[in-house]
């Protein structure tokens, strides 16, 4: 299982960098509280916690990226505040973030001008990352999402930092380049420079680091050594409880089989974006779970259904009508909608709960009139009741928390009556208390005969809430496990595209 | 790469589209000479830097709404200081002017930066604080010019190695709009600042965290569009030989012909070159249609529909690049 | 011959500037010289009106009748313009370019008079509203000048607002409207032509109606014997001006240069307060014009074209 | 991540003050609008009476409908730039049509335009995607251009204001503008769309995020179109009660409400990127300037001062206006 890497550098005890005590206050979301960290010379340490429990802020504030509220921040026991992302570079202080930063109109050239980062070594540094074929003179913007990174983290190597800071660096990046990641990694330690690395991947996190910090709800809540059963602790520290295995929640109520006519909703050989043929259907009442690793063409899957995206080839039907969707009103119209995985696409954050709740209604031309207020009180307040949104923040949604924000966005499909919801990751960021309403709010909507085809990244969703799995990899798709066998080592085998054991796990 | 040559291919289109206007200028009126083309360049000058100033700001992810109303500011404190005075005098008029440019031009960025009420909004309210200036120094159009100064922009000079024929197409005009546009734009374009300038415009967020000053850089790039108004200013004031406290159309013809050069409204891209050109094609356009007798609010219909429709277009074919 | 007549003007949408556009057409017209006129007439400034003139430069116009935005703003295209030998004629008002010709209103003598005539109703005392023309325009400084000799002869007349309308009829009216909000008294009003939109405003607010005087506009003249208790005075300012221009460019173009390069015409004040000036006014007004019109649509000496013809505004050719 | 309610706590009154405001953002304007009356009281004691009111009022009121062209489009992170034109071509056309042919196919001819330049918009900015600013811009120009020009073809004609416009827009009746007559179903209508309707919902849903509006089933174009066209007429209608008002009808009437217009949005509270804001603000926002006009006319200010004040007045109220809505 878990095993420590090589042998301990030698241990100083002075930190090279020492933060306590850190508070980030977005009005009255409080991002990180009471966050603390310290790193040696010469260490990996891993930052770890769910998420929104506050990693990305408190990257962006040791880098001086985003000012903190409160607490001390010390390098080389020197109380330092850093004013910008160019002063915490110049103490030895260098960031990958977790969204890319390369400027996107600029080419790659200028975009190293522009950090003052020399060309030889970055060239070097792509090489050794795994890249072989890049021009110096390709746009950003053009440059693929996974490259991307790989050029701002060789970016950042190239400026020979003494603390480079990694956040969610692999989550985008194919497995070759991943591992070509952890190597340079390690070799960093070794030449006596530190590293904090973000990542949700326990394999990662064991193959190269030496301690881990946890934060929860934006606390540093423990300090471990990475070790062998670490690995348990985390994830308790992590979610503030043991998890509770949660198993059957709801799926024996499953109604499908009984439903008889076309399939509510069949996808016929599609072909969009990296997806190449994909078919499959969902039935009436069925929660359809969509297992796929990161970047197989999920996204690109749930877009078409909606009508956001056109497929270049293949069929949608619908109630065994084929349909055609040039915009996603026209996917409504045919009761197909889409909640997708980050909220901020979905949401008027400065408009009421009311509001975002009643969008769809007033979508269509013949909804323009004068809006019948009565009626839609007693609509949206029947779906937040029913999704106990709490709105004691509701004036502007923006205000809300994480996990009533993403009850709004199902709740404005819920009061619509739309009859297929296409829920794309919909419990991300999400606590556990919220997912569990949300994963038995869906198995109620089967119950009524409503279809969700339901895409997750935490694969343990799958039995909590799902019918069926349906798996993804390399363009199409290459397995549909029923719920009893979809654990989360099958699906791990699944969707790597690894065949089916014939044994059940004991 | 293929942004490279989509751009530097709106330029040349511009170019096709110069080059097929100055041949109709030839058809319609067969005497058009040397000398009239020198016209065209001296009514060009202050439209050419009026566009340069926009450029830089719209490039920087902005946009300044008190282009003519600095360049106002300038012409007049230039007239007006000149008013009178001795030939010399205006040696130390003009760097004054280009500084007090640059000035008005920071003094955007830093409320902008200070403030953090949009550009729109601030470079709005500097409109009328600027143009309220020029009417404080001036009343009323008036002062003067030093004759030489007035000569900088007419006739032509001698280039070494060049016939006569071919230095008499190359008006003084064109030349000190040359001077004054490489002068500032070449080392911007190559230095560390250009670079943040098309950053910010780009990505602020990420220009921020490439270590770019973000707010520095904002203040510089109005600065320069100052500077660059400023020249706008005192080339009115030189060939005018007055000044005006009431700004002309040189806002709109700015914006019009920063988006015709193929400089995208939201910043980040396009050159100064595009827009330059634009402008130019934009007064042949008028003299042609003068040529032709036509009523010279029809040029401002044209001047319209070419913007319109180049417009739609531009955002057309990027539409179609876009589903591809 | 067949001459070909280049026209610059500035301010559009006046309707003394467009009188002066149709005499300008109707003059080239009766006078069978001219093939074809090439007419730049917008609102635009000094910098914009030296590019029409550099334009009809390039055209190849035989002449140039403009009326000049700044009295010195345009000098260097006019001095391209008669070096090429074209013919450069400024109307209404002067340029200080020497090798250019000006025919127009005797402007200083215009404001003098009127200012006079208003001084003296006003007994000599009190408040006057100011409301000039285009700051800068040189029809507007000479005017000024005459504003200021009559005003030095009344010691006790103060002006209590100075403004410029622009020669724009909106523009003047909402300034009216604007100061008499505030309230401030006053016993006279001065306009440089921009008058019976002024007239309709103290009606429309009820303000006490003070002298007015103005130009020789159809609409004011009508006012002068319509509105009760309307005191004005109308000096002419002929914009038939313009057709004057034509006539003395195409005398040069023949050959007959007059003897001095500024040629006036000197205007009359009519007015409303005695009984040989109501029937001066009577006898001038003219309803069938459009009200922005001064009602002296030709100058006696210059212009040879008929009221049907400066009415029909049509040039050579149209 | 978690949400601090906000309650019982001991918060320090300024926040409170802050808070308060923050939720009624029409306080502070209309503190404002308050104080800068007060200070005309004092500077000409007796100003304000029944008389400077209807006349404020009336003044107000174009620019009102104006800058709720200006509110509706910035809602949805546009701008019209061409408002001014549209006014100034329906008050030109009514004035040169309405003698002939009367004032009902005068007004409609007058509106014409107003449509076409609407439509124009919208499918410049809903279909092709043309930035608001340049698009609005371009049409504005031809329209001026065209305007111009058929300016030259009636010459002859000459221009009068039909009387149903003048005594709307300069008549009083019983001490109230009859201007109030229009405006009062107007703002009525406006504040109606954008509170009460499908419509006026999607203008704020297309500002605030485009792509949840999309991926509700809101199809932009169709929004933009609508709202443009309408921004239009708006203005014809405006501009036909301005040269009501001051029946003096020329090329370049409303040309000077065109940027006063954008204050007043600004002012009144409206975001120039969309999402946030009101017509009520946007009324105060226009009355705030129609009196700041007069009070700068009041201290016989050289017309320089008073511009460099109202730029001033503008970017302060604005900056103000920012942090106390956005600071919480
Ligand atoms: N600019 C902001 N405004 C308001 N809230 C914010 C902002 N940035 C972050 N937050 C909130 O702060 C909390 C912490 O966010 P952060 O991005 O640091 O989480 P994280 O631990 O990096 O999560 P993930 O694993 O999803 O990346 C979240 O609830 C987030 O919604
Ligand atoms: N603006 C709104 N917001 C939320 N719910 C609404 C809104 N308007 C209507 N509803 C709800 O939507 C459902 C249908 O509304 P409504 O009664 O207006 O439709 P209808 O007129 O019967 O149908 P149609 O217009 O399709 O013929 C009802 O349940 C109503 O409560
Ligand atoms: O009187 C004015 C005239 O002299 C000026 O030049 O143009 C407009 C007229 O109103
Ligand atoms: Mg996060
Ligand atoms: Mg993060």
């Amino acid at each position: 299982m878990l095993e420590t890497t090589g042998a301990k550098k030698p241990v100083t005890t002075n930190p090279i960098l020492d933060a306590t005590g850190v508070a980030k206050n977005y009005g009255a979301v409080a991002a990180l509280r009471n966050a603390s960290l310290s790193v040696l010379p010469g260490e990996v340490h891993a930052l770890m916690g769910a998420n929104g429990a506050g990693k990305s802020t408190l990257v962006k504030i040791l880098t001086g990226a985003v000012r903190p509220s409160g607490g001390r921040i010390q390098i080389r026991g020197e109380t330092r505040e850093f004013s910008s992302p160019g002063a915490a570079r110049r103490a030895g202080l260098v960031p990958v973030y977790q969204e890319p930063s390369l400027i996107p109109d600029l080419d790659i050239a200028s975009n190293l001008r522009l950090t003052r980062t020399p060309v030889e070594p970055f060239a070097e540094w792509v090489r050794e990352l795994g890249v072989n074929d890049l021009s110096l003179g390709a746009t950003a913007r053009d440059v693929p999402l996974a490259i991307q990174r790989v050029l701002d983290l060789a970016r950042a190597l190239a400026a020979e930092p003494h603390v480079l800071l990694l956040d969610e660096m692999t989550a985008a990046l194919p497995a070759d380049l991943a591992e070509r990641v952890v190597d340079v990694v390690r070799r960093q330690s070794a030449a006596g420079r530190s590293v904090i690395f973000i990542s949700h991947r326990f394999v990662e996190i064991a193959a190269m680091c030496d301690r881990a910090t946890v934060l929860r709800d934006g606390e540093t809540v423990g300090v471990l050594k990475i070790e062998t059963g670490v690995e348990e602790r985390i994830v308790e520290l992590m979610l503030g409880a043991k998890i509770e295995k949660a198993r059957g929640v709801t799926h024996g109520a499953r109604s499908t089989a009984t439903v008889a006519g076309p399939p509510r909703v069949a996808v016929r050989n599609l072909a969009v974006g990296k997806l190449q043929d994909v078919s499959f259907e969902l039935a009436n009442g069925e929660v359809a779970g969509v297992v796929a690793l990161e970047g197989q063409g999920q996204d690109e899957l749930f877009e078409a259904l909606a009508g956001a995206r056109k497929p270049s080839a293949g069929t949608i039907e619908v109630d065994g009508a084929a349909v055609r969707f040039a915009h996603p009103a026209d996917a409504i119209r045919a009761g197909l909608a889409l909640v997708p995985g980050d909220r901020s696409e979905a949401l008027l954050m400065h408009r009421s709960v009311r509001e975002n709740i009643a969008l769809p209604f007033s979508a269509p031309f013949r909804r323009w009139g004068p809006i019948a207020l009565r009626k839609e009180r007693a609509t949206v307040t029947a779906a937040i009741e029913r999704l106990q949104i709490d709105t004691r923040a509701q004036r502007e949604v923006q205000r809300l928390s994480g996990g009533n924000q993403q009850k709004v966005t199902i709740a404005r499909w819920i009061a619509a009556e739309t009859r297929t919801i296409l829920c794309f990751d919909p419990t991300r960021g999400i606590d556990v208390r919220t997912k569990r309403e949300i994963y038995r709010l869906l198995r109620e909507l089967a119950g009524q005969g409503f279809s969700v085809l339901y895409y997750t990244s935490e694969l343990e969703e799958v039995q909590h809430v799902c019918d069926r799995a349906i798996v993804i990899f390399g363009g199409r798709v290459v397995d549909v496990l029923p719920v009893e066998i979809a654990d989360e080592a099958a699906l791990t085998r699944a969707a790597y595209g690894l065949p089916r054991q014939s044994e059940v796990a004991p | 790469m293929i942004r490279l040559i989509r751009r530097n291919a709106w330029v040349a289109g511009l170019c096709v589209l110069f080059i097929l206007l100055a041949v109709t200028t030839k058809l319609i009126q067969p005497d058009y000479g040397a000398g009239d083309f020198g016209s065209l360049m001296r009514a060009v000058l202050p439209y050419a830097f009026a566009v340069a100033a926009q450029t830089v700001v719209v490039i920087a992810g902005g946009i300044d709404l008190s282009v003519a109303a600095m360049m106002a500011v300038t012409s007049v404190t230039a007239a007006a200081m000149m008013n009178g005075a001795s030939e010399s005098h205006a040696l130390f008029v003009v760097p004054f002017v280009l500084a007090l440019g640059l000035c008005l031009g920071a003094l955007n960025g830093f409320l902008i930066v200070w403030t953090r009420v949009p550009d729109i909004v601030v470079t709005l309210s500097t409109l009328f604080v600027f143009q309220g200036v020029a009417l404080l120094i001036l009343d009323a159009p008036g002062g003067g010019a030093a004759e030489w100064l007035k000569g900088l922009v007419v006739g032509t000079v001698p280039i070494p190695f060049l016939p006569e024929s071919v230095t008499a197409w190359i008006p003084k005009a064109l030349i000190v709009l040359v001077i004054c546009l490489a002068v500032v734009w070449i080392p911007l374009r190559r230095s560390q600042l250009g670079l943040s300038i098309y950053a910010i415009g780009s990505s602020e967020l990420a220009a921020f965290r490439s270590g770019v000053s973000v707010a520095r850089t904002k203040i510089a790039a109005y600065a320069i569009g100052g500077l660059f108004a400023a020249m706008g200013g005192l080339s009115l004031t030189l060939s005018t030989g007055i000044g005006a406290p009431i700004p002309g159309p040189y806002l709109l013809a700015s914006v019009a012909a920063v988006v015709l050069g193929g400089v995208a409204l939201g910043g980040g891209k396009g050159g100064l070159l595009g827009p330059i050109i634009a402008v130019i094609v934009l007064r042949l356009v008028r003299t042609d249609l003068t040529l032709l007798a036509v009523d010279p609010n029809a040029t401002t219909i044209i001047e319209g529909l070419i913007m319109v429709i180049v417009v739609m277009l531009g955002a057309f074919l990027a539409m179609r690049g876009r589903t591809r | 011959k067949e001459y070909t007549i280049g026209i610059s003007n500035t301010v559009q949408g006046n309707g003394w500037r467009e009188e002066m556009i149709c005499a300008m057409k109707a003059q080239a017209l009766a006078s069978g010289e001219v093939s074809k006129l090439n007419i730049a007439h917008r609102n635009t400034d000094a910098a914009g009106q030296l590019e029409d003139v550099r334009n009809l430069i390039s055209a190849g116009v035989d002449a140039i009748v403009v009326n000049p935005a700044d009295p010195a703003g345009i000098n260097a295209a006019l001095k391209e313009a008669t070096d090429k030998g074209i013919v450069v004629v400024a109307v209404d008002q002067a340029v200080t370019e020497p090798s250019a010709y000006v025919i127009s209103n005797n402007q200083e003598e215009y404001a003098y008079l009127g200012a006079k005539w208003l001084f003296q109703q006003m007994g000599g005392k009190g408040g006057v509203v100011y409301m000039r023309g285009a700051a800068g325009a040189s029809a507007d400084s000479d005017r000024d000048k005459g504003f200021k000799r009559a005003l030095a002869e009344f010691p006790d007349v103060k002006v209590v607002h100075e403004v410029f309308t622009g020669w724009q009829q909106d523009q003047g009216k909402q300034q009216i409207l604007d100061f008499s909000a505030t309230g401030t008294p006053y016993q006279g009003i001065w306009t440089s032509g921009i008058d019976n939109v002024i007239v309709d405003a103290l009606v429309e607010s009820q303000a006490p109606l003070v002298p007015v005087v103005g130009a020789d506009n159809a609409g004011f003249v009508g006012q002068l014997t319509s509105v009760e208790g309307l005191k004005g005075a109308a000096v002419t300012n002929p914009g038939s001006i313009g057709g004057a221009g034509v006539a003395l460019a195409l005398q040069i173009l023949d050959g007959k240069k007059p003897d001095s390069k500024l040629v006036l015409v000197n205007p009359e004040l009519w007015e409303n307060a005695t009984d040989e000036g109501k029937a001066k006014l009577k006898a001038a007004a003219d309803p069938s014009l459009s009200p922005e019109w001064p009602v002296s649509i030709s100058i006696p000496g210059w212009t040879t074209y008929t009221k049907d013809q400066i009415v029909a505004c049509k040039g050579p050719g149209e | 991540m978690s949400v601090t309610a906000a309650g019982a706590e001991a918060v320090p009154l300024g926040k409170r003050i802050r808070r308060f405001m923050s939720d009624r953002p029409l306080v502070p304007l209309v503190i404002l609008l308050v104080l800068l009356v007060v200070a005309l009281q004092i500077l000409r004691p007796g100003i304000v009476n029944e008389r400077w009111i209807a006349n404020t009022v009336k003044f107000a009121i174009p620019l009102a409908i104006l800058a709720g062209c200006q509110t509706m489009t910035m809602l949805t992170g546009g701008i019209d730039l061409s408002v001014s034109t549209v006014a100034t071509m329906a008050a030109f056309i009514v004035s040169t049509q309405a003698v002939e042919h009367g004032p009902v196919i005068g007004v409609a001819l007058a509106l014409l335009p107003a449509v076409l330049i609407g439509l124009a918009n919208g499918i410049g900015v809903g279909i092709f995607r043309v930035h608001p600013l340049i698009m609005t811009l371009g049409t504005s120009l031809v329209g001026i251009g065209c305007l111009q020009v058929y300016q030259r073809t009636v010459i002859a004609t000459g221009t009068k204001v039909p009387a149903f416009l003048s005594w709307l827009g300069t008549g009083v009746t019983g001490g109230f503008p009859n201007a109030l007559l229009l405006f009062i179903p107007v703002a009525s209508l406006i504040l109606f769309v954008l509170n009460r309707t499908g419509f006026g919902r999607l203008l704020y849903a297309v500002g605030d995020n485009e792509r949840a509006a999309r991926l509700s089933g809101v199809v932009y174009w169709k929004v933009i179109l609508a709202l443009y066209v309408g921004s239009s007429l708006l203005a014809g209608v405006a501009g036909l009660l301005y040269v009501g008002l001051i029946k003096a009808p020329s090329l370049s009437l409303a040309d000077p409400l065109l940027l006063p217009s954008v204050a007043a949005a600004v002012v009144g509270g409206t975001s120039i990127f969309g999402g946030r804001g009101g017509y009520t603000g946007t009324i105060l926002g226009a009355l705030i300037l129609t009196v700041l006009t007069t009070l700068l006319t009041i201290l016989q200010m050289p017309e320089g001062a008073r511009r460099i004040l109202f730029g001033l007045i503008v970017l302060l109220v604005t900056a103000a206006y920012l942090r106390i809505v956005e600071d919480r």
